[in-house]
């Protein structure tokens, strides 16, 4: 086990020194840039070339990569030009970091809470209305762009019945302490109860937008996994052996229907992260996929760097994480 | 009065928008107590289906199943849900082919066998603990107690097959039914199975229904032989008679195909011809007859019923095969 | 293991649990049976019908060009104007003044080309990479298949916005782009681990061993034993395609010429006018979803009818 | 006409950070060596696992073979590649178990066999290879009809024929048959096994017959291999094997496997060997079988590795007490 | 925690930012969203009359120059003081201006002090010149400020936001001038992060960067009239309809630069949208560089008479655009009406486009995405109009689309773009600002440097900016722009629009400025 996680672990530097590699090739080769960021639409020749020079961007390639590298290594990944002007990347993702994960954190709970359930009695009353409503809103749930969801459900909620906030992470000018950067956490701990309040009324309709698509899938994955269970032989083992219904269902079939949705939610951190991105543009929440659409826009080099490099490692460690709580649950795995 | 009697057990599979298979069709045997009874046929014919029906284990949708199965005295099929779990596993109960699938892999083994006795002796999980470990290692498990703790993915297949084994006598049934139970092992595994399953039996007097398709198994484990065709017994004898003197050309016809250990080599095997999708439906003559060698017109046009020919043997054929007839085609050369 | 691996593995398992070895054309054709009854799969085949009718009808139903603003002068910025529909324009205008029905029927059309002409690109790549990995298995699959698994671990909309915003000018072409881009690892992947399985398989090992040619082993019986799942999964990735390509275009990242007009990208414009006049954004919209869903639908059911777990 | 020379089979075990590493071995085949005479069946027999398939691909260069050498004719394969081995495989076929997945779904009975045929270039325009095709059919006892449907399209035991007119199509020397019956009802399976001694008969064919079931072994091959974890134990004649099996796997194998006759079963003696096959990626030292044999001595068996001995007239046996065992005295500490 | 937006806590006022302040020392800024919030918290010498564009006392009570125009002296107003405490006096004054020249290192750099530059020329010991000399301070209440040589630019440059006079001991405490490149930007210093230091009617309270949101609060020792709210917030959002969608759930009191499409919503809604006068203008770029036709003036003037102007600004521009005929709107000096008019006219931009032996010129025609400008908000709906017109004399139009920031300005300022769109917002009440920027130089958008007429052009600028005295300069301004609509036309003017400002009912007293430098102080929001 350990030696598992440390081979991964070794992984996880591996991926992160060549997508560093990839990733700073590929925005050099972007567009625009960071002079132009900065610079702006009144920019002569003459700034322009100064800038370049100043910012050491006239150097090879590879010698660009190698100072990033060294000062990556120190910490430092440059500074934002473009989502927010003049703070250190790594301050930017780490600020806006938790606002992301609450929101991801939320829509996942929403997810899990709805789709395991729903998916499990579903599966139980394979082919029964509730199977057949659920299978709906499943697919709809796939086929609506997550943005058009997320414009419909602030058109309605926010703006036309006012009942939730619009936008936003807290009601703007609220004087709440900040501790940790999640605001609803920040608000429980500090007891400052309206702040958490506002701050969870704040991520209802972005969560909910977002917790579509892993609803689906977790939905489905739980549905069929279900089905699959239930014609095991090992279940038949267990009617065979005259076991109570309860026993029957926890023991032998949830437990077992479980297995692959614990891996499904891990890789659902890829879907919410991407719908991270369009859902906190419309919602105007100061997260990660605002920073990467922002820095898309503006192109910020260094932004985007940390951002994509952070997501990815996330990704990666989030996934870790998973199958290591898999193999906690699968003792097929624990032995490797 | 036998401990189990299964009278014309039907079973029909109803599917919208299939044709309804009639997977057992009219199947009736007793299982007295102490005795081994078992079920032969080839692929398909119906032997799971009718093990499972008697279990109750057949799915609730799109199969219906008429006859009747009485264990004991109580009639079976009508039950309800409670009172089935109540006799699964007590009273009766199974062991099935593929002990690999059969287990719970994400369920320690310990729990697995001691869940039944919780269940139907009352007993609390350590006492249930306890006698899951004296259970293991009367099947035969070497070092039970760390076995108990573990995983059917640590066992091999022959221990799988015993843990199962282990399980079904847990509550000390008086019916136990086997559904080709070592099919999906080597046979020097087979051998130490068959052998521990003749133990248990001989030990527990438990009934047993050994359901096979190897006639050699059959021969060496049971009292009494039903031989299934398209889910209908078309003989029932006890071994020795059955094996000496087979009167349904079907059951001939399958001892002549197998080459066999102690026949001289290099004979020219007498199979039977076509397979089984030659049939034709029972109700409209003798599902074998395409394939019979001693087919008689009428065999195609009337369904053949049970009768009962000499002691201790049914039959259902409209031109069986001589008493000695079996005999030559065995003994020439 | 990175998640691009893990994502990788579900692909691998679906590529064996839908096994056409030993299925084939029985399999086909059961699945085909079932298929025919199977509501799910009639309407999302209906919607697929439709639209694809649509698209190659639209030319004669528009009736206008849906590049002209016929209706410009009832367009006002100032009064936050929009033609509203009137007689020979059932649905009115855009903000520009094009009738809004020409530009949602031609839209089928360049739709229906942007998701499948992705499709097609990055079925085309993946397959390429799938028939390397998996006919060729080693190295070269080690190699492919772990180019595949870092692009499987950056999460698909990013990878699709990063290649969109790689060129310099926004076309129908760059979302085509970015949007196959996106598919080529799932392909792949999913592509190799059917190959794989094929390649193990007894037919494979009997053709190999008549002395059958390579080429032909791969060609001839391996791929097209494996496109089951691969086909599949396109039609999934068509819905994924036509969402994705709308994504792009709600980022800024859609194509910059909207004479022609593309539901995603009139969704995307339509933005701004979400409140005022939503007639603008529910008809692309609705569109979109009701075609995605038809693909989806279909996919769904034919992964469905597929499994052998289901067949009897 | 074959000769195998120590042939081993390893198969890598590979995990790895980025890229796989080797980091084990199952060794399927482990040093076997053995001969087949021209027109001969040849019958191999082992419990699953024991590396008989993988024998029987090796054979015929289906995988490469880790180390030793496999002649055919005279002709080395175990180098061979390319070109020169497609040409060698119009001489040498194989018959698989599953009968389904063996043959190519997408492929109607007719394609099958044109593609065998050419594949070796022996299709000379559509009337001979007509004529051809018909002939193969009616020889495994098809009828020519059976020319334009699908393999799912018929019964177990068709399609088993099918996959053995595909491989007479190139008229092979030899015919790897890897449980060309198991997967078939019994009644169904004595009708194959009656098609592959038939056309033995007619073809002159040299047959490798690879089973788990030691009467069907019996029944077809005139000489028989007993293989155990890898290895082979016990070769002789087959009458010889039978009659008097001297390895003590072979005889636990031979006492386990029922008989259908009540009579023979109430009265036999039966070998219980304890435990279960070790696994070929970590298999015991010494002699692979010492782990279950209940004539096992320590400090000899889990020692050195018993060669393959002639014990006389062609029987050859791969254990240090073979003779002691066959007398029935347990063999002496001293060995 | 009090959710203070009204009650006891006293009013708040929250103003929804398209942007995050880059920082907070105006000198190193050059972008509104900085200024919108440094304007609120810091003053110059002098400030710009509100509602208008033109300059009027703030810091300095009043102020007189030498004949010759290079030396100016402030008389300071008395009793004012940083929000620190320090004393706002003459060496204040001067240590600021000292502070700007001598700027070392990236300081130096336009992407920082950039209106340093533009004003001022050079640094302290840089091969450029600069405008500035020096600065004295005879008593505290005057400082003197000398010119290297007279400029059309004083005093009205020093009320432009980057010349707010910050504390010099704030300043000297955190570290102001230290700025460093850092990986391909700049890190800013302590200052310009957390402490910015002025004098004006509001102090900075916090900057929230996960909440992205800015706080200033109301100073209650500032010399002049009290600020109306207790708090000023600003809350960035960056994408437009949401700031709308915030505005009208409440969460948001104004905001600016709405999409000219809701206007008329939003005032059907009783939403106050006050439209600013214009002080901005579009206009169709043409480069001299790549395309030869266009070297040609009658084929600049047919595409001219080409575009329909008028059906422009009404179809895709917001209320109250006007057609443009200058590069400046006419409250800037020098504004004349009696220039070459170019009315719609395709029959003529054909004939014209005949003579010059172009019937069917090909022509790259260049529009940015992903941006929207005050005078810009619609740039496709603006391409498509032009594109349209131009075909219909029988240009053969090349679209060329490119991310405003992804290529679009560095390639048009590298005078790539044949045809382009683009424009400006005037800084301050001077034709210089506009004309001068644009073609003050020859290696620029339009590329004059081959036109024979570009380096005349370019020294008839700086001329009439060297020209201290204010009547013959406004001649030579207004020859300037009848000869750039006649014998130059190296651009075509479009348009000026005015950029709006939206409030809720609930918010008074906010007094719309052309130059969108809204000060806050007057605004108090009602409950
Ligand atoms: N759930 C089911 N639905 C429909 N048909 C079924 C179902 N289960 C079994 N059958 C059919 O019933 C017949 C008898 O099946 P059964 O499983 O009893 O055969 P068997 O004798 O056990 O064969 P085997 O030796 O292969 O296990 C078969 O033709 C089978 O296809
Ligand atoms: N491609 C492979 N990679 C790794 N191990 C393999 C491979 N093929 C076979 N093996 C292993 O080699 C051993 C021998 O396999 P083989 O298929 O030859 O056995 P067998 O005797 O034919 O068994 P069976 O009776 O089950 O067919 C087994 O342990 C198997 O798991
Ligand atoms: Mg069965
Ligand atoms: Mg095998």
């Amino acid at each position: 086990m350990l030696r598992y996680t440390v081979r991964r672990l070794g992984q996880l530097v591996i991926v992160t020194l060549v997508l560093s590699l990839l990733l700073f090739a590929w925005l050099r080769a972007l567009p625009g840039g960071p002079v132009s960021a900065l610079l702006g639409e009144r920019a002569t020749e003459r700034s322009r070339a100064e800038l370049v020079e100043q910012l050491g961007l006239d150097q090879p390639l590879y010698v660009q990569y190698w100072r990033f590298l060294g000062r990556a290594v120190t910490g430092d990944f440059g500074v934002s030009t473009g989502v927010q002007p003049g703070t250190p990347a790594l301050e930017v993702f780490l600020q806006r970091m938790p606002a992301t994960i609450e929101l991801s954190v939320l829509a996942l709970t929403i997810a899990v809470l709805v789709g395991i359930p729903l998916g499990y009695v579903a599966g139980r009353r394979q082919g029964g209305w509730l199977d057949n409503l659920s299978i709906t809103w499943s697919l709809l749930g796939v086929a609506v762009p997550v943005f058009f969801l997320a414009f419909l459900l602030k058109y309605v909620f926010a703006i036309e019945l006012g009942l939730l906030p619009a936008s936003g992470r807290q009601e703007a000018g609220t004087n709440a302490t900040h501790a940790t950067g999640f605001y609803v956490l920040d608000g429980l701990l500090t007891r400052e109860w309206d702040a958490a309040w506002n701050a969870l009324l704040h991520l209802l309709l972005p969560a909910a937008a977002l917790s579509t698509i892993p609803f689906a899938v977790i939905f489905r994955i739980t549905r069929a996994s279900v089905l699959d269970v239930l014609e095991e032989d090992y279940v038949r083992t267990a009617r065979a052996k005259g076991l109570g219904a309860t026993v029957i269902r926890t023991r032998h079939v949830l437990r077992n229907a479980m297995l692959p949705v614990v891996t499904t939610v891990g890789l659902q951190t890829g879907a919410l992260l991407s719908g991270a991105v369009l859902t906190e543009q419309v919602f105007n929440i100061a997260g990660i996929g605002q920073a990467l659409s922002l820095g898309f826009q503006r192109q910020d080099y260094a932004v985007l760097q940390v951002v994509i490099m952070a997501t990815a490692m996330v990704y990666v460690l989030v996934n870790l994480v998973v199958d290591l709580a898999y193999a906690v649950i699968d003792p097929r795995l624990r032995t490797r | 009065m036998a401990l189990l009697e299964v009278r014309d057990l039907a079973v029909r599979f109803v599917r919208r928008g299939e044709p309804t298979v009639a997977a057992v069709d009219g199947v009736s045997f007793d299982v007295p107590a102490g005795r081994t009874v078992g079920l032969v046929g080839e692929s398909g014919c119906g032997k799971s289906v009718t093990s499972l029906a008697v279990m109750g284990l057949l799915p609730r949708d799109g199969t219906e199943v008429s006859g009747s199965v009485v264990l004991d005295g109580t009639e079976l099929l009508g039950l309800s849900r409670r009172e089935w779990d109540r006799r699964r596993g007590s009273d009766m109960s199974m062991v099935f082919q593929d002990p690999l699938t059969s287990l719970n892999p994400v369920v320690p083994l310990g729990i697995q066998v001691s869940e039944v006795m919780e269940r139907h002796r009352g007993m609390s999980r350590r006492a249930a603990t306890r006698e899951a470990e004296s259970l293991l290692d009367r099947v035969g498990i070497p070092d039970p107690r760390r076995r108990l703790r573990e995983y059917s993915h640590q066992l091999s297949g022959g221990m799988r097959q015993r843990a199962l084994i282990a399980m079904a006598l847990a509550c000390r049934p008086r019916l136990l039914i086997a559904d080709e139970p070592t099919t999906a092992l080597d046979v020097t595994i087979q051998a130490q199975i068959l052998s521990l399953l003749r133990e248990l039996v001989a030990e527990t007097g438990t009934a047993l229904v050994l359901i096979t398709h190897d006639l050699g198994v059959v021969a060496g484990m049971c009292d009494e032989v039903n031989v299934l065709y398209a889910g209908r017994i078309v003989e029932c004898a006890d071994r020795h008679a059955l094996f000496a003197a087979p009167r349904h050309p079907y059951t001939a016809g399958l001892l002549e195909s197998v080459p066999r250990l102690d026949t001289p080599r290099g004979r020219r095997l007498a199979p039977i011809s076509g397979s089984v999708e030659n049939n034709i439906p029972w109700s409209v003559g003798c599902a074998f007859s395409p394939r019979c060698a001693s087919a008689l017109p009428v065999c195609s046009e009337r369904s053949p019923v049970v009768e009962k020919v000499g002691p201790e043997r049914l039959l259902r054929c409209h031109n069986p095969l001589d008493t000695d007839v079996g005999n030559t085609e065995s003994s020439h050369d | 293991m990175l998640p691009g691996t893990r994502r990788g593995q579900r692909l691998d398992e679906l590529a064996e649990s839908t096994p056409t070895t030993t299925a084939g054309v029985s399999l086909a054709a059961s699945a085909w049976r079932r298929l025919r009854r199977n509501p799910t799969f009639l309407l999302g085949a209906g919607i697929i019908a439709a639209f694809a009718l649509l698209a190659l009808v639209s030319p004669l139903l528009a009736a206008h060009d849906p590049a002209l603003r016929l209706l410009e002068d009832q367009v006002s910025r100032a009064d936050n104007r929009i033609p509203a529909p009137q007689p020979g324009f059932p649905l009115g205008g855009d903000q520009y003044g094009r009738p809004l029905l020409s530009r949602l029927l031609i839209g089928s059309q360049q739709t229906l080309l942007v998701a499948l002409t992705a499709t097609v690109l990055g079925l085309g790549g993946g397959l390429t990479l799938g028939i390397l990995a998996g006919a060729f298995g080693g190295w070269v699959d080690t190699l492919v298949m772990r180019v595949v698994d870092v692009l499987l671990s950056v999460p698909s909309l990013l990878l699709a916005v990063s290649i969109g915003a790689l060129f310099q000018q926004q076309s129908r072409f760059t979302v085509i782009i970015a949007v196959a881009t996106v598919q080529i690892p799932v392909f792949g992947r999913l592509l190799r681990g059917t190959m794989l399985a094929q390649r193990a398989s007894d037919h494979v090992l009997a053709a190999r061993a008549l002395g059958v040619r390579e080429r032909s082993v791969v060609f001839r019986h391996m791929l097209p034993n494996a496109l089951g799942p691969v086909i599949v999964q396109a039609t999934l990735m068509l819905a994924v395609a036509i969402i994705d390509a709308a994504a792009l275009s709600f980022l800024g990242l859609g194509s910059a010429d909207t004479s022609t007009p593309e539901w995603g990208q009139m969704l995307g414009s339509a933005q701004d006018f979400f409140d005022t006049h939503p007639q603008l954004a529910f008809w692309p919209a609705g569109c979109i979803i009701v075609v995605a869903l038809g693909f989806t639908l279909v996919g769904e059911s034919l992964r469905e009818a597929l499994d052998p777990k289901k067949r009897r | 006409m074959v000769e195998l020379d120590e042939v081993c089979v390893h198969y890598p075990i590979r995990r790895g950070v980025v890229f796989d590493r080797t980091v084990g071995r199952v060794y399927a085949v482990d040093g076997v060596s053995l001969r087949i005479e021209r027109g001969r069946t040849y019958g191999l027999v082992g419990e699953s696992g024991c590396g008989k398939s993988t024998l029987g691909k090796a054979l015929l260069r289906l995988e490469r073979p880790t180390s030793g050498s496999i002649r055919f004719d005279g002709t080395e394969l175990s180098g061979m590649s390319g070109r020169r081995l497609r040409r060698m495989r119009r001489r040498m076929q194989m018959v698989f178990q599953d009968t389904l997945s063996s043959l190519d779904p997408r492929q109607s009975v007719e394609s099958l066999l044109v593609e065998a045929l050419r594949a070796h270039d022996l299709d000379e325009g559509s009337e001979s290879t007509g004529r051809l095709l018909r002939e193969l059919l009616s020889a495994v006892g098809l009828p020519a009809g059976a020319l334009r449907g699908y393999p799912h399209e018929f019964s177990g035991g068709q399609r088993q024929r099918i996959g053995i007119a595909r491989a007479l199509a190139v008229r092979p020397e030899l015919v790897v048959a890897d449980e060309p019956v198991s997967a078939l009802d019994v009644s169904v399976q004595a009708q194959v096994l009656n098609v592959l001694r038939d056309l033995q008969e007619r073809f002159g064919l040299t047959y490798l017959v690879i089973a788990h079931d030691l009467a069907v072994v019996r029944h077809v091959a005139d000489r028989v291999g007993v293989m155990y974890l890898g290895v082979l134990v016990e070769e002789s004649d087959s009458d010889v094997l039978y009659e008097r099996p001297m390895h003590p796997y072979t005889r636990a194998l031979l006492s386990a496997v029922p008989v259908p006759d009540p009579e023979v079963e109430d009265r036999r003696e039966r070998i219980l060997l304890p435990g279960d096959l070790p696994s070929p990626a970590a298999p015991p030292s010494g002699c692979r079988f010492h782990t279950r044999c209940p004539w096992s001595r320590p400090g000899v068996c889990d020692v050195e590795r018993p060669s393959l001995r002639d014990v006389g007239g062609g029987h050859l046996v791969a254990c240090h007490y073979a003779e002691s065992i066959e007398r029935g005295r347990p063999p002496a500490e001293s060995g | 925690v009090q959710s203070q937006r009204q009650g006891d806590g006293g009013d708040t006022f929250v103003f929804g930012a398209a942007g995050a302040p880059a920082l907070f020392d105006p000198f190193y800024a050059s972008d509104g969203e900085t200024f919108r919030v440094t304007r609120q918290m810091m003053e110059g010498l002098v400030g710009f009359a509100p509602g208008t564009a033109e300059i009027e006392p703030e810091l300095a009570t009043d102020w007189e120059s030498s004949e010759d125009g290079t030396r100016w002296t402030f008389h300071l107003r008395e009793g004012v003081e940083f929000h620190d405490g320090t004393p706002f006096d003459a060496e204040a004054v001067c240590a600021n201006f000292e502070r700007w020249y001598h700027q070392t290192g990236p300081g130096r750099n336009a992407a920082l002090s950039y209106y340093w530059i533009e004003t001022f020329g050079g640094f302290a010991s840089d091969e450029r010149p600069s405008l500035y000399s020096s600065c004295e301070a005879p008593d505290a209440g005057t400082a003197v400020i000398e010119l290297t040589r007279p400029t059309s630019k004083f005093p009205d440059a020093l009320g432009l936001d980057s010349f707010s006079i910050q504390s010099p001991t704030a300043m000297e405490k955190y570290g102001a001038d230290e700025v460093r490149a850092r990986g391909s930007s700049f890190e800013y210093s302590e200052y310009a992060r957390k402490h910015p230091t002025g004098t004006g009617p509001f102090e900075f309270a916090s900057h929230d960067e996960s909440n992205q949101s800015v706080v200033l609060e109301r100073n209650e020792d500032y010399w002049g009239e009290q600020a109306g709210v207790d708090r000023l917030v600003f809350q960035v959002i960056p994408d437009e309809s949401v700031r709308k969608q915030e505005l009208l759930s409440g969460g948001i009191d104004g905001y600016d630069y709405p999409n000219p499409a809701d206007l008329a919503s939003l005032r059907e809604q009783g939403f106050d949208v006050r439209v600013r006068d214009p002080f901005n203008i579009l206009y169709m770029g043409i480069s001299q560089r790549d395309n030869p036709a266009l070297r040609d003036l009658r084929v600049r003037q047919a595409l001219a008479h080409a575009v329909d102007r008028r059906n422009l600004v009404e179809a895709n521009l917001p209320a109250g655009a006007e057609v443009a005929e200058l590069f400046y709107p006419d409250s800037v000096d020098g504004h004349v009406s009696d220039t070459a008019k170019y009315p719609h006219d395709p029959e003529r931009a054909r004939e014209l486009l005949r003579e010059a032996g172009h019937p069917n010129p090909e022509i790259e025609f260049w529009w940015p995405t992903q941006v929207t400008r005050p005078y810009m908000p619609d740039p496709r709906g603006i391409f498509n109009a032009i594109a349209g017109d131009l075909r219909e004399a029988g240009i053969r139009v090349k679209p060329v689309s490119k991310p405003w920031n992804g290529g679009y300005i560095s390639d048009v300022n590298q005078g790539k773009a044949q045809v382009f769109l683009l424009g400006w917002t005037g800084d301050y009440n001077s034709p210089d600002n506009f004309i001068g920027t644009f073609f003050g130089s020859t290696n620029n958008q339009f590329y004059t440097e081959p036109a024979p007429w570009g380096g005349e052009l370019a020294d008839r600028l700086e001329a009439a900016d060297r020209e201290p005295d204010p009547k013959s300069r406004e001649r030579m301004y207004a020859e300037i722009n009848r000869d750039l609509k006649s014998e130059y036309l190296p651009a075509v003017p479009l348009a000026h629009s005015p950029p709006a400002i939206v409030t809720s009912p609930d918010v008074e007293g906010l007094v719309p400025s052309p130059l969108t430098a809204e000060r806050f102080s007057t605004v108090r929001v009602e409950n």
